[in-house]
């Protein structure tokens, strides 16, 4: 009621000029990398016959979630100002104490999953303390457990199993029953969806509501956006950034464990590399580098139009020699199309 | 250490600082009780800024002790200044300027509703009547502060010290980027939380601002205390001369009767004589 | 699970001949990426010579040419008595082998790069060129019936993979097309894949480079309805199942457990006793094509992981 | 448009500038001629950093003219403005708080000697004794900038562009962060460089420092110019009045006296009456 | 002289408190890299005995080198306050473009080398548009570039060659010459050096020279740490950064004359994930990720710590499964050593 006098006041202002709903809409920071992927699904819809099938949308949304949803925390990492380089190995890692707990020790693979959790949440903890006591930028202490890990993977994996991979778990105790809850198919009006996808939907919806209506997500704008003002005003940021490590690492033992039980086995060199894949999505979507700035929807867009370059280049049948050359074009497409949007709807900033 | 229920809000006894082989501060007493106004006035660099930081939990001092209601304490971080009731004013603000208005307004200190939902609407709605409060008519709450002018930003620092401060309000220099308006009532604010038993730090350049509201007075230079006084001791005239040598202004009037143009505003100068010696206008 | 790998090595070890000769230090540097099955497997066999030989094997590895040369040239500045080096990259090699050649370090190149390897230096080559595994590949495709194929890169600009394919290409007849996957992520692999099935319900045929691919493409298969038979190189265990239950129809093995093994016992025999395998000529490994028929013999060797 | 050699230095006509949808100029003129002080005046939030900033070159006035010495301009960068001589002191300073002091005093000017070396020793000792002049002694100008007090800082950018400064002065609240002395400084600076015939544009909230000084006086209120007049045209009283209702200070004062303990600060401003009111100090 | 009298005038300032010479040195910013890259040193003496001979140093040296030439233009960069991705892929180019030319052609390979420079520059003149017009951060712009670039050397190469490689040139005109210059092994005191050690200490010198002598420096600090304040006070900051987008483009095409000059063909799948170790190393010598702040001699230190640490594990004889843990570790030790060194020497910052 209150606000909506306010409205009609800030609306009276003389100081305002007035704008079209469209130009109002076209401000929300989500608008231009939505219009972004809407111009590329009209492109691969076009150009590749089979990309306009349910199934094969159904494929794209697969691609896009098992980004998507390590995008989200990353996204929400960044926009607390930090990085986390060891994201993609991480979920190798997660998959792998999984794997190798639940089949060395002949347990209920949902012991496996459970260790995996702690392993995981432990490692994200590890991570933020290093950076938070050490005071080192997050780019060189997850770098720094970025290669640890990828290391300890491929050591510890061959030390357990002598192998370079983890050894199938598929005929365990629970591993159906976990399957159904991180890799199932479903059935929705006759298309096959992945369960990642309903995952994925959920976590942006978690993340957006964390982001705009907790406290916590006012803390994590400040700490990105200014951590030396957030602290001066109380927030506490290291417990902040702390805890937004560990987010990322709950994301990474989710990836983990979709990986694991969609595939049953768990290659040690997986993983690595990802972390970028991440990062690409969240700017796509409009997070800022420099942090205090971003968006768990946008990030979620930029998995989409993620995962939906890279398959749609398959679709499209193009040279597979090129597929990088078309896929950098396509970003670079998706990117300037967000810009063109967001400098029409605000002209003079 | 005292520990009586009479013990001043806040005391600082010997305080220095050192940023690296920079020494900003050197041996400083500050106090401040209930219904009580200090003033800290100095030159610029004098280390008005860093002694505040100290105070309100930025820094911790490298010697010498801090007493808060006479317990001793050694704050880590401004979030325990916050929860002894000490809200500060910084003079960098300590704005994040990508986040709207009304969020910066409650940053630290956020208003919730069940399930730990903010309450959106009334941080918007108390945000907005704070700021018309001290004569600011914000277009949007939602506006990032960035975008602010600088005094509108400024108001917002204050009018948010204002709301949160319980106990101890400290203030570097509020009025500096203010309209004539808006100082006019960051002093009302003062007196008013005087009137209800706050304790108030107040670091200005201007006596005007600083004499008719002060209790007492605390005069830095180069990082040592040159002076302190309660008001009984000491004019209006006695402070601005203690703030900086008068001859600055003579000098100022002097060299304008020298010019041919520059007559007539000396002949202004001269008129403002008395009240303008030394300056919140040298 | 508990067996073969660490533990035989161990076994091995403990069973190592104190008359195998003086302790000879060798240098393995290969052009693998880290955690890659195949490589895996040719360090084991390395292994197992080197402990039944009273060698010390050091293996290094890097994809990237100047910076295997670098590893190599590390060999060197370790006074080692033997490297073993692939030749993926051979101009990449040269100099450096060069150098090992000027210190009088005996070089023994292994799985690519027969053409080359006399002329860089090397006393023997040890391998299957991946051309020649590829034309292999490419013949059993043909011969179980595929007409439309796509061969399934999982690291793009892989000199060995695009050898793999092009061989595959030259001998399958059919349209034969290379299809990009990002090998570290295997979701990845698997939207991709079925991609392409979605694309063309024509295509009847998948080859794919390594053996956890092929699983994958196997779950694609399925999932699109398409009736595409998948054939692969490289072993592991659970490639084996797939074979017997016909998932998988064959795998191309270049044995690469051979490869390891052998190379390290010439270095041996070269030092003890002056012998040079094959007379200078490379000798062939592979390529072994296992299908439904022999996967039961080679199964247990699969499941200790050196097949 | 004119061109004549007596056009002014710097004249808008009729300027307007958006920030999107916020408006926050209209139709706004304003001149400076050689030897002339032009004084900006205005509540928070009223346009005056926006409107020199589109003097300074570094927004793009979206209607309206600019012209320089008689000649339409259209300033795409900072550069440009500099290149025809327009230095300016903008309120958030612009400096780059990692960097020491004297590399951020030539920022964008800097002095080079043989093979584009830079002197490193004349920029060093120009720094240090440019500051002495204005009562600021630094420790070392090596230090970061970022770890100046808001004063130094202030200091640094005044200083800076009164050494650039070669034809147009503006400076954005130049003494809002200054102390007592280093305030009479820079009006002394300003009062010199109209001796020299620059043009000076200066935006103050406080009309003792703006009066003495200003030939013309431009007011501004929520973006609209609400009078502009020049100095004969009217007096202090007038000007301050212009500025702000009186009204704060009586009331603030009416405060006090029916507060016990207000009562001697009531006194006490009651007695700074005339001058004090509208404020520097309410 | 007067530079004297202001020491002596600041020394006396009460204000300030002494510091030993030991602390002041202490106090600068590469002197912790220099430290962390000390214990590392000593470290790798100890434990690995062919560490210490000087072949073995030469060989950590080149590979140094190999990263460290690129490492200062991008440490330029990034205190300018930018990346570019596509700075391990332009190398590639570079390399391809002279291979192909000269090859395809059979011209001199001179003329392939001056082609080479001409289309590189050109690119890194594109990133710099790019960037500025479009006002995109510069990681997606580059990212864009990165994947086109990676595609079209794939993409080219296969279409001219028929291969994933170019044809060697070690027979044709100009390649001693060449080679002389870009990939010698130069005999000093017995030892062989690669020439690029050599070049990579003059592009220290001379980088270390613009950014503290002259006023591009100024400039580039400026440009980093500030660039809005930077333009106010009239510095060019898109003529500046799309300079240093140039100067990356520069040295990626010296890079790619020593790939293609020392091992005489080029493969069109290299270069890709190089850039993040110029990245690495410029961090490890203490470069911010947000701009602003750097040294050129500190990306040098980096680069060394890390070709060290690549190499020492090599020679310390270490399980190679566990190369990437010990990796990570060393990295993470040294910037440790790093750190504790400038915290001691200011003690309350
Ligand atoms: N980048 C921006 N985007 C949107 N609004 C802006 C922006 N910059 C300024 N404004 C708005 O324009 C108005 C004028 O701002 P300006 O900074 O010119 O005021 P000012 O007169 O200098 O005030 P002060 O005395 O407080 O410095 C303010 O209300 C401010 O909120
Ligand atoms: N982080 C820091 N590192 C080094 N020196 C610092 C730092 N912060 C402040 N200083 C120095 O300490 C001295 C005191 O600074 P402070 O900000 O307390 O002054 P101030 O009295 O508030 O001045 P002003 O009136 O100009 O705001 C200054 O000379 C300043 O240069
Ligand atoms: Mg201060
Ligand atoms: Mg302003």
């Amino acid at each position: 009621m209150s606000q909506a006098v306010l409205k009609s006041a800030a609306a009276a202002d003389e100081r305002l000029a007035r704008r079209s709903p469209l130009r109002r809409l076209a401000g929300r920071p989500e608008f231009g990398a939505l219009l972004g992927a809407a111009v590329l699904f009209a492109f691969f819809s076009v150009v590749a016959d089979a990309f306009l099938r349910a199934s094969s949308f159904s494929t794209v949304l697969y691609a896009a979630s098992t980004f998507g949803i390590m995008a989200v925390s990353v996204a929400l990492l960044m926009i607390g100002g930090e990085f986390d380089l060891s994201a993609g190995v991480m979920v190798t890692t997660g998959a792998l104490v999984a794997a190798l707990v639940s089949y060395q020790l002949t347990l209920n693979v949902w012991v496996g999953v459970v260790i995996s959790l702690v392993v995981t949440l432990g490692l994200g903890l590890l991570n933020g303390l290093l950076y938070v006591r050490t005071g080192l930028p997050s780019f060189i202490v997850t770098l720094g457990t970025f290669l640890m890990l990828a290391g300890a993977n491929l050591g510890v994996t061959k030390l357990v199993t002598g192998n370079v991979a983890s050894d199938s778990i598929r005929d365990m105790d629970g591993f159906d029953a976990a399957r159904a809850v991180f890799a199932a198919d479903l059935d929705v009006g006759g298309v096959r969806v992945n369960v990642t996808v309903l995952w994925w939907l959920l976590f942006v919806a978690v993340a957006t509501w964390i982001l705009l209506r907790t406290r916590t997500g006012n803390w994590i704008f400040a700490c990105g956006g200014a951590p030396g003002s957030a602290r001066a005003v109380g927030v506490p940021v290291a417990r902040v950034k702390v805890g937004l490590f560990m987010g990322v690492a709950f994301t990474a033992w989710f990836s983990g464990m979709h990986l694991l039980f969609a595939y049953s086995s768990v290659q040690s060199g997986e993983g690595v590399g990802n972390e970028f894949y991440y990062i690409i999505c969240a700017v796509i979507g409009g997070c800022l580098l420099t942090g205090g700035y971003g968006s768990a929807i946008g990030a979620a867009i930029g998995a989409f139009i993620f995962g939906m370059t890279s398959k749609g280049i398959v679709y499209a049948e193009w040279n597979p020699d090129w597929f990088k050359f078309f896929l950098g074009a396509m970003l670079l497409l998706a990117t300037v199309v967000n810009l063109v949007v967001r400098r029409r709807a605000e002209p003079s900033r | 250490m005292t520990g009586s229920g009479s013990a001043p809000l806040v005391r600082l006894t010997g305080v220095g600082k050192n940023y690296g082989n920079v020494i900003a501060l050197r041996e400083v007493d500050l106090q401040v009780s209930a219904g009580e106004v200090t003033c800290v006035l100095g030159d610029n660099g004098a280390g008005k800024s860093t002694l505040i930081k100290i105070v309100a939990g930025l820094h911790r001092h490298d010697t010498g002790t801090y007493e808060v209601e006479g317990r001793r304490v050694s704050l880590a971080s401004p979030r325990e200044a916050l929860d002894l009731g000490i809200a500060t004013v910084y003079q960098d603000l300590a704005v994040v300027p990508l986040m709207p208005v009304w969020r910066n307004f409650f940053l630290g200190s956020e208003k919730r509703r069940g399930l730990g939902r903010l309450d959106v609407p009334y941080m918007r709605r108390t945000t907005r009547s704070e700021l018309l409060g001290m004569g600011i008519d914000l277009r949007d709450v939602d506006q990032p502060i960035g975008t602010l002018s600088g005094g509108e930003r400024q108001c917002v620092a204050i009018a948010r010290a204002v709301h949160f401060g319980a106990k101890v309000l400290v203030l570097d220099e509020p009025t500096a980027a203010l309209g004539v308006k808006q100082a006019g009532v960051v002093l009302r604010y003062i007196v008013q939380a005087r009137e209800r038993g706050l304790g108030v730090i107040l670091i200005t350049h201007n006596p005007h601002h600083a004499y008719p509201v002060g209790d007492r007075f605390l005069i830095l230079n180069r990082g040592r205390v040159i002076g302190h006084h309660t008001k009984d001791e000491i004019t209006r005239e006695e402070l601005t001369a203690l703030m900086a040598g008068g001859a600055e202004l003579e000098q100022l009037a002097h060299e304008l009767e020298h010019t041919a143009s520059g007559a007539a505003a000396a002949r202004e100068l001269a008129k403002g004589a008395e009240d303008l010696r030394p300056p919140p206008a040298p | 699970s508990g067996s073969g790998g660490k533990k035989a090595e161990e076994e091995a070890a403990s069973g190592a001949a104190p008359g195998a000769g003086p302790r000879l230090k060798v240098a393995m540097v290969t052009h693998s990426g880290p955690g890659d099955t195949f490589w895996d497997i040719v360090q084991k066999g390395a292994r197992a010579a080197a402990t039944k030989d009273n060698v010390e094997l050091l293996y290094s590895a890097d994809p990237d040419g100047g910076k295997q040369a670098q590893l190599v040239q590390t060999a060197i500045d370790q006074k080692v008595d033997g490297i073993i080096v692939t030749l993926a990259k051979p101009d990449a090699m040269r100099d450096v082998l060069a150098k090992a050649t000027a210190a009088k370090i005996p070089v023994v190149s292994i799985n690519s790069g027969a053409a080359e390897s006399a002329r860089l230096g090397a006393l023997v080559h040890f391998g299957q060129d991946e051309t020649v595994a590829g034309e292999a590949a490419g013949e059993q495709l043909k011969k179980i019936g595929a007409t439309k194929a796509v061969c399934v890169v999982h690291e793009q600009g892989n000199v060995g993979l695009e050898d793999r394919c092009a061989g595959a290409k030259k001998t399958f007849g059919g349209p034969m097309e290379n299809l990009f996957v990002q090998g570290t992520n295997m979701p990845q692999v698997k939207s991709s894949i079925t991609a392409k099935l979605q694309t063309d319900s024509g295509i009847d045929g998948i080859l794919t480079l390594g053996a956890p691919f092929a699983a994958t493409a196997v779950d694609s298969v399925k999932e699109t309805g398409s009736d595409a038979k998948v054939g692969t190189f490289d072993m592991n265990k659970e490639l084996i199942a797939s074979l017997r239950d016909g998932s998988i129809q064959f795998a191309v093995d270049q044995q690469p457990y051979l490869q390891g093994y052998l190379a390290v016992d010439e270095l041996w025999l070269l030092k003890n006793n002056g012998n040079v395998v094959g007379g200078g000529r490379p000798v062939l490994t592979g390529p072994a094509i296992v299908t439904k028929d022999d996967a039961g013999t080679i199964a247990p060797f699969a499941d200790r992981g050196t097949r």
